[in-house]
């Protein structure tokens, strides 16, 4: 039982993580449908601008952290003017690959400059390395915590944004129809590149965290977590932002029991197992709704 | 007020307009009738900015806007109802008219506007809460128009605003745009149903594969029997 | 309307002009091109021309030929994004290699039947995998599907990493080659006419419909589940022969060979070619080997330059290097001055 | 077939370099590259090889088999190399060797250690494959060994990286000479390559009894592994193997985790002998970093082929048979013999890790 | 007469929402029978519980052709159309990138198909089955003022002729009954004049049972036999032209006062 418990705290915080990758995803995702591929290589890029920051910069924790947000926020603005806005108008499948294109850039030109090794992050601020002790069995560190509230709090925070906010507003008009957007006097490229900003730099603090959190990271780090959000955006309902902490909890909670449990060379193909399994029963993913399609 | 000047459009390599000229004088209610590929939507589209003018130009209030961006255009009071309603279809009722009010801060305002919109269409108001993907043809065709209106437009587009009514309904959006244009706003309406249209407006432009035909009075158009041959099922 | 309406009944209507060229002529010159392109192959060959190396880089860019047509079968004709071609591959490669193995050494004066008997294997049990998984999955819309495909090749991946039978990890190495130019030829060219006729079929047309519109064309009788399956299953058959080729060619599989990335960089060539466009894909695999080959003399940035110019392809060339249209002999038809009786009468 | 006097002809030594550059296990082509490129170097400066000097060819296989396959051919038809060295993983290796053999250019490898890399599935040795590396049989068996015979280990946890067939193949052997002698394995985890969170296999064996754990993984997750391992509570001894050597080893899992800490290599930092010493600091004033294993084993793998072209060897067939002849040749990774089946017999030193420092080292022959 | 279609108490439900509410309606074969009421009344609501879109939630379709009664509720649309009812949409659905030729075999070959093997392999009797679907489809598009522009590609054709490409389309699919909704949207008056034509025409020739949906009352008053008045889903009225055009409901519903057809 103990271990039960241990093995879900251990879930949530993977899933934690998982939650805040994918939160960009889905936010990106909700705007122009596009799998952004690139967003994980954000997420590393955010790792190892933080890891800069504390150690060539020799600055501490918040202000690497800060540093690592404004560097994401400016590459995902960036790399949305360069690579995806000319494509605006093209099939969705055109963008995918430019994205594909710049995750593999990015992933190419971190590992030209720093090399293939996985470095070790500086170690833990002290609050993170604090752990409080339930039992003898169940134990729950800062970090852990740390993650879980932050990837909650972004949720919610970003959940009110995007339904209550003037800017939320018209990023959901945009998502729907951009010319109808137009229209209302929205300013479509503005509102794409603000929520790739957001996203990005949810990637970027994500990244800084999971190197804290880990102590590892390297420049092909953000292929699997990236492809993992990605999932755990789906599974929660593409494009909805509460899904995509859903998904991600449930996610690293499945992984983490099956790996717990013994398992653990099937624990991928359990966790896409589930995923199918829950998308078969609820075709849009957990919180989504089947709209039928009007005719 | 609003004047186009020898526009041309393209398409990749189709030229959908050739040059046309028009222009709504403040007060107005303008109708631009042709048929179907003609070219109404897009001079409209073109006019809102969300085409791209190949060449010619495009004046509001003396102002030269052929370049600026479409939000800036919905800025300076041009406000477009398109074809097809494109409403928001996975908000609400509610939520695309506040929409509508995009650039207007003043809430009290917004709040009388709404209920103005309201008061037009009352089925709108029964349907607030509903998403608008789900309403009907006719229904949309509303939400597009109060849309607009929340906009507080000083020249309003409106692409073929009866398309799929029902009768009664199109004799109310009718006297709407009429209602609409004498309390102030300037019109320029695009219309299949060139029938309706020539009763409401001041004057109108007939267009055939993007150019200028004919143009006059609306009430000389509407007994000319070129337009009655063509357009009015002789 | 500009027919007259009184004439309906009286008149036939006109036959419209779609191919220019006759059937025959089409078959001909099919046949011929064909023809010169594997008799080219072989004096390439025998002159040196197509050394050992060169015959590896073909053998990578018929075997992506293969990939890509099957794949853009079911992404670019049926419109249902599928990230996991990699996982019928997978099963290809492995269910030839497991009948050619023991095979060849029961069997070592007629080993190539147990090529033969492995390449059938492969495109059937990827087919009967495509069918028993795209069943349930095919209610699927849009990206659901693509993570649900994605989600399938990773099982497909960590099946093969956990069983006895494909040795896990190491997977199985030492697998017989029979591949020469004659089996990539036939294989190749095989697939790309076969897929090609069927796009030019009733059948064909049935996909096609699918992407278009789901909700018409079932509307118009078309089922629509039927067809996707029939995508997903020929488009499987043939992943999977390209698997068979792939083992035979390489010596060694893995399971990580064929992991998400690998259904990726088909993707790519898909998109690149122009989806939709059977023509395209064989463009796209050629242009991306040949970049890939001209990249390996700058192995440190590789990489870097690659994702390049797949970024810089894809920003001036979005539709990709044919859009949907397709290089055929019957285009030839309208681009050479060949003047056929139908044509002149219209 | 290729591979004809061309090669060793003009005033140079073509020698092909096959390897991960990118890809899943960029990390040990890349490392070993490094390795092969100092080796280089140092011969070149010192004037080469009869006064010919080593040219390195050098592409990325992308770490996939397939592009190996097609390197090896582009290498050995076309660049006409005399040797090629890599790839790194056992795989990827052994796609390369049936082109070896129709070209007759011998194929050296630092880090493929699966045991039927240089022998065929009948056993035979393939002729033209060798390598500088243990076997994973070899190296696992003798940890299985230190760990009954000097830790008195009666029961072990081990954990495998599921998609690495090195791991594998060091599980398979050390479970089997384990359970032979005695112990008992109490349990089995996996992992893949590229997991960072470990915390469920951990908390999953942090109830049970055991007295050590096998952990045979490359650094970049066994770093992470003890890391999290410790945090957990988890203080029995962990054993791993050479994929245990390198610096990042003691950054990633931090310096006071790394204790009771032992695993099996080829030679330790601490080691006197001067080659191997001044291969560290020759390293670090090259690349800046201390070297780890794959480092040493390119570099200890070039030097070996440069060795056998000592003989004069114009042509692969020639340097296959120098090679295969190879005797107590001196490397920084230990002195290598090779052996019927081309394998490299050399003796395993287990090093032990205190507080994230190489604290004592032993030679131990299984 | 023989009855076509039997709609017996069908109810559908959008949530809360009562799109179509406890609706009874009958066809007789070779009848021509209008469908109107406001905005939001439930028509295409109807069209779709009729080709399988949406289930009902309640209530009975039966269909009938050749004396055979079919359950229309529990059937998926293609079954339905192969069974004989064909429609047209109301936001027009062509197969956009398909030319108005191919988007009319389409439809014709489901009763017409061959084999796979044939698909794959072009063997005989390939040539002579496509020709056959080609003539077929030439003739239909030739029906409907289409024929010169068959190899056009439909998102290209102007909007009128789409919506004749939808009704040839919806034809090839050897329907008894046609569903059409609002067939002359986005037409000027003179084109709907010309539809109206087309409309009684085809049905004569291909022994249609016609149901449409339309706002425009002349057409409406003047081809239809029988009309069907909807309402908030619930029918206000049924009867010829002339006792729907006098009916007070109606007028207050959906007419208005003074209508001028
Ligand atoms: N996005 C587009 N791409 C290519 N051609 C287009 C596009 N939009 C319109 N056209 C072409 O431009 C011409 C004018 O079209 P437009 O939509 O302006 O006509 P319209 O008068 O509004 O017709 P309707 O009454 O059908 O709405 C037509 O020939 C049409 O086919
Ligand atoms: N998929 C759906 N989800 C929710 N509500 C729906 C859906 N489809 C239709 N409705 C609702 O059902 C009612 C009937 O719609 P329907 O489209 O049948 O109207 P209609 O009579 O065809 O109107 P129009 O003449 O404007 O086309 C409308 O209020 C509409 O909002
Ligand atoms: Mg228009
Ligand atoms: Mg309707």
């Amino acid at each position: 039982m103990e271990q039960l418990i241990q093995q879900l705290i251990n879930g949530l915080a993977l899933g934690s993580i998982y939650a805040l990758i994918a939160l960009g995803y889905t936010m990106i995702y909700g705007i122009i449908q596009l799998i952004n591929f690139a967003h994980g290589d954000i997420f590393m890029v955010g790792a190892f601008v933080g890891y800069a920051g504390m150690t060539t910069l020799r600055l501490n924790f918040f202000a690497s952290l800060a540093l690592a947000i404004i560097t994401c926020l400016l590459l995902g603005v960036l790399i949305e003017r360069v690579a995806y806005k000319p494509l605006r108008k093209q099939t969705r499948l055109a963008v995918l690959i430019t994205a594909i294109g710049m995750s593999f850039l990015l992933e190419y030109t971190m590992m030209y400059f720093v090399g293939p090794d996985p470095r070790a992050y500086p170690a833990l601020p002290d609050f993170m390395r604090a752990t409080i002790k339930i039992t003898d069995n169940i134990v729950i560190t800062g970090a852990q915590i740390l993650i879980l509230a932050v990837s909650i709090t972004l949720m919610i925070a970003l959940q009110l944004i995007v339904r209550y906010t003037r800017i939320g507003k018209a990023m959901r008009a945009v998502s729907q129809d951009p010319d109808a957007a137009r229209l209302q006097g929205i300013n479509v490229d503005t509102t794409i590149s603000f929520t790739f900003a957001i996203g990005s730099a949810l990637a970027g603090a994500a990244g800084v965290l999971v190197g804290v959190y880990y102590n590892s990271i390297n420049p092909l780090m953000g292929i699997l977590p990236g492809l993992k959000a990605f999932v755990a955006a789906v599974l929660g309902g593409i494009g909805i932002i509460p899904g995509a902490l859903l998904g991600g909890f449930l996610i690293g909670g499945v992984e983490t029991l099956v790996a717990g449990y013994g398992f653990s060379s099937w624990k991928d193909a359990v966790v896409f197992a589930i995923l199918i399994l829950i998308l078969i029963l609820k075709p849009s993913g957990l919180l989504g709704k089947n709209v039928k399609e009007k005719v | 007020m609003f004047e186009i000047h020898d526009l041309q459009v393209r398409y990749g390599a189709i030229e959908a307009l050739k040059g046309i000229s028009l222009e709504v004088n403040e007060g107005e209610i303008v109708t631009l009738i042709g048929a179907n590929g003609a070219g109404k939507t897009t001079t409209l589209r073109t006019s809102s900015g969300l085409e791209r003018a190949y060449r010619g130009k495009i004046v509001l209030n003396g102002a030269d806007i052929t370049r600026a961006p479409a939000q800036s255009r919905v800025k300076k009071g041009l406000v477009q109802v398109p074809e097809g309603r494109r409403v928001f279809p996975k908000m609400s009722v509610l939520e695309n008219l506040q929409l509508g009010a995009y650039l207007h801060h003043d809430k009290a305002k917004n709040t009388k506007t709404l209920e103005q919109v309201f008061q037009r269409f009352p089925r709108l108001a029964d349907r607030r809460r509903q998403l608008a993907g789900t309403l009907s043809g006719g229904e949309q065709q509303m939400l597009a128009m109060g849309r607009a209106l929340m906009n507080q437009p000083k020249v309003l587009l409106l692409d073929e605003p009866s398309m799929g009514l029902a009768p009664l309904l199109v004799k109310e959006i009718f006297s709407i745009i009429r209602a609409i244009n004498e309390a102030g706003t300037t019109v320029l309406l695009v219309e299949q149903n060139a029938h309706m249209a020539l009763q409401i407006a001041h004057r109108a432009y007939v267009i055939e594969t993007g150019t200028i035909v004919l143009s006059g009075k609306a009430s000389e158009l509407a007994d000319s029997d070129e337009v009655k041959q063509a357009y009015l099922g002789g | 309307m500009s027919t007259g309406e009184g004439a309906s009944l009286i008149t036939a209507p006109p036959k419209p002009v779609r191919n220019p060229l006759p059937r025959p002529a089409v078959l001909g010159i099919t046949a011929a091109i064909l023809l010169v392109v594997w008799g080219l192959g072989w004096l390439l060959i025998s002159v040196g021309v197509l050394d050992a190396y060169v015959m590896s880089t073909l053998t990578t860019i018929c075997i992506n030929i293969i990939l890509a047509v099957s794949l853009n079968l079911i992404v670019g004709f049926t419109g249902q994004l599928s990230l996991g071609h990699a996982g019928f591959m997978a099963i290809g490669a492995y269910t030839c290699a497991l009948i050619t193995m023991p095979f060849s050494s029961a069997f070592p004066d007629i080993e190539i039947v147990g090529f033969i008997l492995g390449l059938i294997g492969g495109g059937l049990a990827a087919g009967v995998v495509g069918v028993a998984i795209g069943v349930p999955t095919l209610r699927l819309k849009g990206d659901y599907l693509a993570i649900a495909t994605l989600g399938l090749a990773q099982i497909i991946m960590v099946v093969l990493q956990n069983l006895e039978i494909t040795n896990g990890a190491a997977g199985l190495s030492g697998i017989p080659s029979y591949v020469d130019w004659n089996w990539l030829f036939l294989l190749t060219a095989g697939t790309i006419l076969l897929v090609s006729n069927l796009l030019g079929s009733a059948q064909g047309r049935d996909i096609v419909a699918v992407r278009e519109d789901e909700i018409a064309a079932s509307a118009v009788g078309v089922n629509t589940t039927r067809v996707k399956i029939l995508a997903f299953t020929v488009g499987g058959i043939f992943a999977g022969i390209a698997g068979g080729l792939y083992a035979s060619s390489f010596y060694v599989i893995q399971p990580q060979q064929f992991s998400f990335m690998l259904s990726i960089n088909i993707l790519v060539i898909v998109v690149l070619g122009g989806l939709g466009s059977l023509t395209g894909s064989v463009l796209g695999a050629i242009v991306l080997g040949l970049v890939s080959t001209f990249l390996q003399s700058y192995p440190e940035i590789q990489m870097i330059l690659y994702s390049l110019i797949l970024v810089l392809l894809m920003l001036f060339r979005p539709q990709g290097l044919l859009g949907n249209r397709e290089f055929s002999v019957r285009a030839l038809g309208r681009i050479l001055p060949i003047r056929t009786k139908k044509e002149s009468k219209a | 077939g290729g591979g004809s006097g061309t090669a060793a002809s003009g005033d140079t030594i073509k020698i092909g370099v096959n390897y991960e550059l990118s890809g899943d296990v960029a990390t040990y082509g890349q490392a070993n590259v490094e390795g092969i490129e100092m080796a280089t170097e140092e011969i070149n400066n010192a004037g080469g090889i009869k006064g010919k000097k080593i040219e390195l060819v050098k592409y990325d296989n992308k770490s996939t088999a397939s592009e190996a396959t097609t390197l090896a051919t582009k290498l050995m038809t076309q660049d006409k190399v005399i040797a090629q060295i890599g790839p790194a993983t056992s795989g990827a290796f052994k796609a390369t060797i049936p082109v070896a053999d129709k070209s007759k250019v011998p194929v050296v490898t630092g880090s493929a250690t699966a045991d039927d890399v240089t022998v065929d599935a009948q056993g035979k040795v393939q002729q033209y494959a060798f390598r500088t590396c243990f076997s994973d049989s070899y190296q696992g068996t003798a940890m299985a060994k230190y760990a009954r015979e000097k830790k008195n280990a009666q029961s072990a946890v081990i954990l495998t990286d599921n998609s690495s067939d090195y791991s594998k193949g060091l599980t398979a052997s050390f479970e089997k000479t384990f359970t032979e002698a005695g112990g008992k394995v109490v349990s089995k985890q996996s992992y893949n390559k590229g997991d960072t969170d470990f915390n469920a296999i951990l908390t999953a064996i942090r109830g049970q009894q055991f007295d050590m754990i096998y952990l045979p993984g490359y650094y970049s997750e066994a770093g992470l592994i003890i890391k999290q391992a410790r945090a957990q509570g988890i203080t029995q001894p962990i054993v791993g193997a050479d994929g245990f050597d390198s610096p990042k080893l003691a950054e990633l899992a931090g310096k006071d985790a790394l204790t009771n800490v032992f695993f099996s290599n080829h030679y330790s930092s601490l080691s006197t002998d001067p080659a191997v010493q001044k291969f560290i600091t020759d390293f670090k004033a090259k690349y800046n970093k201390e070297p780890d294993a794959f480092n040493a084993l390119g570099y200890d793998t070039l030097k070996f082929v440069a060795n056998g072209l000592q003989g004069g060897a114009t042509t692969g067939a020639d340097l296959e048979k120098a090679l295969a002849a190879t005797k107590d040749f001196q490397g920084v990774t230990g002195t290598i013999s090779v052996d019927a089946n081309h394998n490299a017999v050399k003796s395993v030193t287990v090093i032990e890790m205190r507080n994230g420092v190489q604290a004592a080292a032993e030679k131990f022959d299984a | 007469m023989t009855r076509i279609l039997d709609v017996d108490n069908v109810t559908l439900r959008f949530g809360g929402l009562k799109a179509v509410s406890e609706v009874n309606l009958t066809l007789e074969a070779g009848e021509l029978v209008g469908l109107i009421g406001p905005n939001g009344a439930g028509k295409t609501s109807i069209f779709n519980l009729l080709t399988g879109v949406y289930p009902p939630s309640s209530g009975r379709i039966t269909f009938t052709r050749d004396g055979k009664q079919i359950n229309l509720g529990r059937k998926r649309p293609h079954a339905i159309c192969r069974a004989g009812v064909g429609r047209t949409f109301q936001n027009i659905r062509l197969f956009k990138q398909l030319t108005a030729l191919e988007n009319v075999e389409i439809a014709l070959q489901q009763n017409n198909g061959y084999s796979l093997f044939t698909a794959f392999t072009h063997l005989p009797p390939f040539a002579r089955r496509e020709e056959e679907i080609r003539e077929r489809s030439m003739e239909l598009l030739h029906r409907v003022g289409l024929a010169d522009k068959a190899l056009t590609r439909a998102r290209n054709l102007p909007y009128g002729d789409q919506r004749h490409l939808e009704i040839a389309r919806a034809l090839a699919t050897e329907p008894t009954l046609l569903l059409l909704d609002e067939p002359a949207a986005g037409m000027n008056p003179n084109e709907t004049a010309e539809l109206t034509e087309m409309i009684g025409r085809l049905r004569s020739e291909f022994g249609l049972t016609v149901l449409l949906i339309e706002h425009d009352m002349a057409l409406v008053m003047k081809i239809c036999e029988r009309i069907y008045v909807l309402d908030h889903g619930v029918v206000i009225a049924e009867g010829t032209p002339d006792e729907v055009r006098n009916n007070a409901k109606v007028i207050e519903a959906y007419l208005g006062e003074d209508v001028d057809v």
